[in-house]
């Protein structure tokens, strides 16, 4: 596995440092919940451009990131800010004029390209997607089961992020991650990118990592960047410790708040979150 | 929920009606963005005497959330499980034809039950660019039964033609906030409808033509259903969140 | 989903009785860690036939499944009773008289054929296997990948078991089950079955499960069968609880010794291990 | 192990030349039925200064095991590990070419190192069936380096043509108790042999032809490795194990 140059846990904007202009970069989470917006929100001050977001159902992260200018593309399933919120407005409008390129995917072809990647096979077949205008758009190509069932697949092509960027609950001085609840789509994004950062709320033993390794959703030798934020998934929530910051949204939504001002409300501004 | 409300609100018509799909036994899954079947799925659990097995996308597998979120993907929906059933998993279950009963949004629906999730107008240049393909391209094709709603019932809605198809396969229901429609024959048809409009009323709402020889009127929610509601929006901020008049 | 007839809960007689002579089986673990060995022994109390075994490394198991003239069939990775043993006699033996038919794997072949099966579609690509002869032997066919890559890719069809029988370290009450240490191939094998049966050393609280809903391997909704059998695993090893029975393995493999007195030898004949 | 024995025994020729197969930094991973190069791993922690990451298909990565298992999937393997890497995971990462140094087994090697586990005579009608396939047919081709090892350097191991090709894509490095081959242009080559025996010897007991035109002596084993390997065998039960003259 190439070894990345420089330290392995670093500050937040050393990390967002490490991702190119132009970088296909998959983001965890879902929605709302356990994203890593504190990186994506560095990734803004960094003004980095043409980014190339993949994410199943992405929200508050593309469409701050479409807002703030850096993006070039998107591979998503379904892009809202959910809630009551409904559309994602800076997303929506990127779109509706052209100044991003959109790949439409359901959710499960955008991780049918992931698990190619994963599998280290170019394509991968998925169930579904028969009569979907989808596959023209996609320019897809569907396979009869040369095994003689006469059924139909539709195939995705491999998609291999360049970076993957993990928000876990927790994190061992050796950067091991592990989550609460759900990790959404992170395991499979964490196996088909090329590299792994981890932004996590909080570092814990490796002794509890070692008395309980099953919990370990990513192992530290496939991670090449740490950073501890805690509360970085504000204003999404991070189960168990915090939940999503319905005003903080609404304030993010609102036209009359610049962006600038959001971005200094965020909790990875407070020095002290750095390691 | 003040008290005084009619028997049928457009926000408890579309909740109960979505819960009425719900059958003993069955793998049950509400998703993203889908606020009235994530009731619909808690109502059902507590109106009905029948046991159901109920997935969610924030991972819950008959979970016993300590509270109603806002966000139907909320990780509280997972709360009280005895598993984390993640994403990957429970399309799968999809795939392999071990999805019952899925529940699936839609902005536009046609008479054969097929959904645009995508775009209105021109995909390439679109008037209004929607949330896109999520689940339904995928789950649609392949669960045993799918059920959307709409909030809106118009012929902007349920139309002859949707402007772009994201999901096919067809919806085997659609509940809206005065009608109830099914599949038959790959053809949308009308199950019953809102006590308080008229058949004409539906008709002239809906964008595409559909059968309505075996439809009657929605029968009146339960005590159960309505007691089972109101305990799921004590303070009906659920009902205001979905500004349906 | 179908549901089984009969309770979920039942003695290991019963759960076997489930099994219909013909059936293609599943069988979690790997050599002689952590497989549902009593249940295997009870198919042979009970002369089950003609079973169809799919495992990608049995060894014990299938040996002693070829022994009692159980197997009709046998797809697997690699066979071996591991450790300073060496070959599976009986499985050798039947091979070599040609008293079963063999499907020779690669695991992570046979494993693709399961992903078929769990994904919902008719064929998985996988990895490797160029220059192979196996790919003759099992008539698998490849595919030049039609997004222009040039990379041949070889597909495996669906294997899709009628039952997969996993041995967990705990169940619950309502019939979840989890394992402690690598689950090995039990998870695909859990979503590529028709049924899943469970075989668990120990009941553990349903608010264990609900305190660490992460650590379940097989989600009660997914399981139509559970046996209750402590040191069911024997004379293999179940972590952390205990190791292989090596005397045991011996005494198996002595040609003196009688299969009837390794079956009376067997921890599962105690009554009170049944639930 | 009673000190008086030769600097080489067979079977510290094979576990320590195996481990001098490991590179720093590396992802390097040892499987079933494969006690040496589970040793050479753990021997190479212990003798060499540089770290590499070590998976084993217990699941283990970097453990700390208590103890030193008969079974090279014994679950111990993953003791001490702050994850648990199941089958699919570390397959995957090799597919994917993540996996730098995999560790197969193989009963029969060609020239070319491609390998037979599957059958001695007609694979229909086999005059000894071996274990099979196992992880080569895929691992082989798609690790970036393999190594293979055999305990018995003949005519009957090491051959110009195998019964059946199980795995193709040409092991990197192949050690037998008496000579250590790698790969140069597909065609394994000898690197050293066994101090105690003449090139001759190694050639007469070779089913295959192959350039010896580089090839020195083995270097004797360093203190280092002796006292690494003393340490995981320390009563000299896994050499009496293999049976090795």
């Amino acid at each position: 596995m190439p070894i990345d140059p420089g330290p392995k846990f670093v500050p937040l904007s050393e990390l967002a440092a490490r991702v190119p202009d132009g970088a296909s970069l998959a983001i965890g989470g879902s929605f709302l919940h356990r994203g890593p917006n504190a990186f994506v929100r560095e990734l803004i001050r960094q003004q980095k451009r043409h980014l190339d977001i993949i994410k199943q159902s992405p929200g508050y992260d593309l469409d701050i990131l479409c807002r703030a200018g850096c993006v070039a593309k998107a591979r998503a399933g379904i892009v809202a800010m959910e809630g009551n919120f409904g559309l994602a407005p800076w997303y929506r409008r990127a779109v509706e004029q052209q100044q991003i390129e959109l790949e439409e995917h359901a959710c499960m072809t955008l991780t049918a390209g992931l698990r190619a990647a994963a599998f280290g096979v170019p394509f991968q077949p998925v169930g579904g997607v028969h009569g979907s205008d989808l596959a023209r758009l996609n320019k897809w190509v569907s396979i009869t089961d040369p095994y003689g069932s006469g059924q139909q697949v539709w195939i995705v092509p491999a998609i291999r992020p360049d970076i993957a960027v993990i928000h876990v609950n927790e994190a061992n001085e050796l950067g091991d991650g592990r989550v609460y609840g759900t990790y959404n789509w992170d395991r499979i994004m964490s196996r088909a990118a090329k590299r792994v950062f981890l932004v996590a709320e909080r570092m814990a033993s490796v002794r509890s990592f070692q008395d309980q390794p099953e919990l370990t959703l990513i192992p530290s030798f496939m991670v090449q960047g740490v950073s501890i934020v805690p509360h970085g998934a504000w204003p999404g929530s991070c189960w168990p410790l915090y939940e999503v910051d319905y005003p903080a949204v609404e304030d993010y939504l609102s036209p009359q708040r610049a962006l600038e001002t959001h971005l200094t409300d965020a909790p990875e501004t407070k020095e002290h979150v750095f390691v | 929920m003040s008290d005084d409300r009619p028997a049928w609100s457009s926000f408890s018509y579309i909740v109960t009606n979505l819960a009425r799909f719900v059958r003993p036994d069955e793998v049950t899954f509400s998703g993203v963005n889908s606020t009235p079947p994530m009731l619909a799925c808690l109502m059902a659990k507590r109106a009905y005497d029948f046991d159901f097995v109920y997935l969610n996308v924030a991972g819950g597998v008959q979970p016993r959330p300590s509270k109603i979120p806002i966000s139907s993907s909320d990780p509280v929906l997972a709360e009280g499980s005895t598993a984390i059933f993640t994403n990957e998993d429970f399309y799968d279950l999809c795939t392999r034809g071990g999805m019952d009963l899925c529940f699936l949004g839609a902005a536009q629906v046609d008479g054969r039950g097929c959904t645009n999730v995508s775009a209105i107008g021109d995909w390439h240049r679109p008037k209004v660019r929607l949330p896109g393909g999520g689940g339904g391209a995928v789950m649609l094709p392949t669960a045993r039964r799918a059920v959307t709603w709409r909030t809106e019932h118009s012929t902007r809605t349920l139309v002859e033609t949707l402007d772009f198809v994201t999901a096919a396969g067809g919806m085997h229901g659609v509940v809206t906030p005065i009608a109830v429609f099914v599949k038959r024959h790959d053809r949308l048809v009308l199950q019953s409808w809102h006590p308080d409009v008229t058949l004409d009323t539906v008709q002239e709402r809906t964008g595409f033509s559909f059968d309505a020889t075996d439809a009657t009127p929605t029968s009146l929610p339960t005590a159960r259903e309505l007691a089972a509601l109101r305990s799921l929006d004590p303070d009906g901020q659920f009902e205001r969140d979905a500004q349906l008049q």
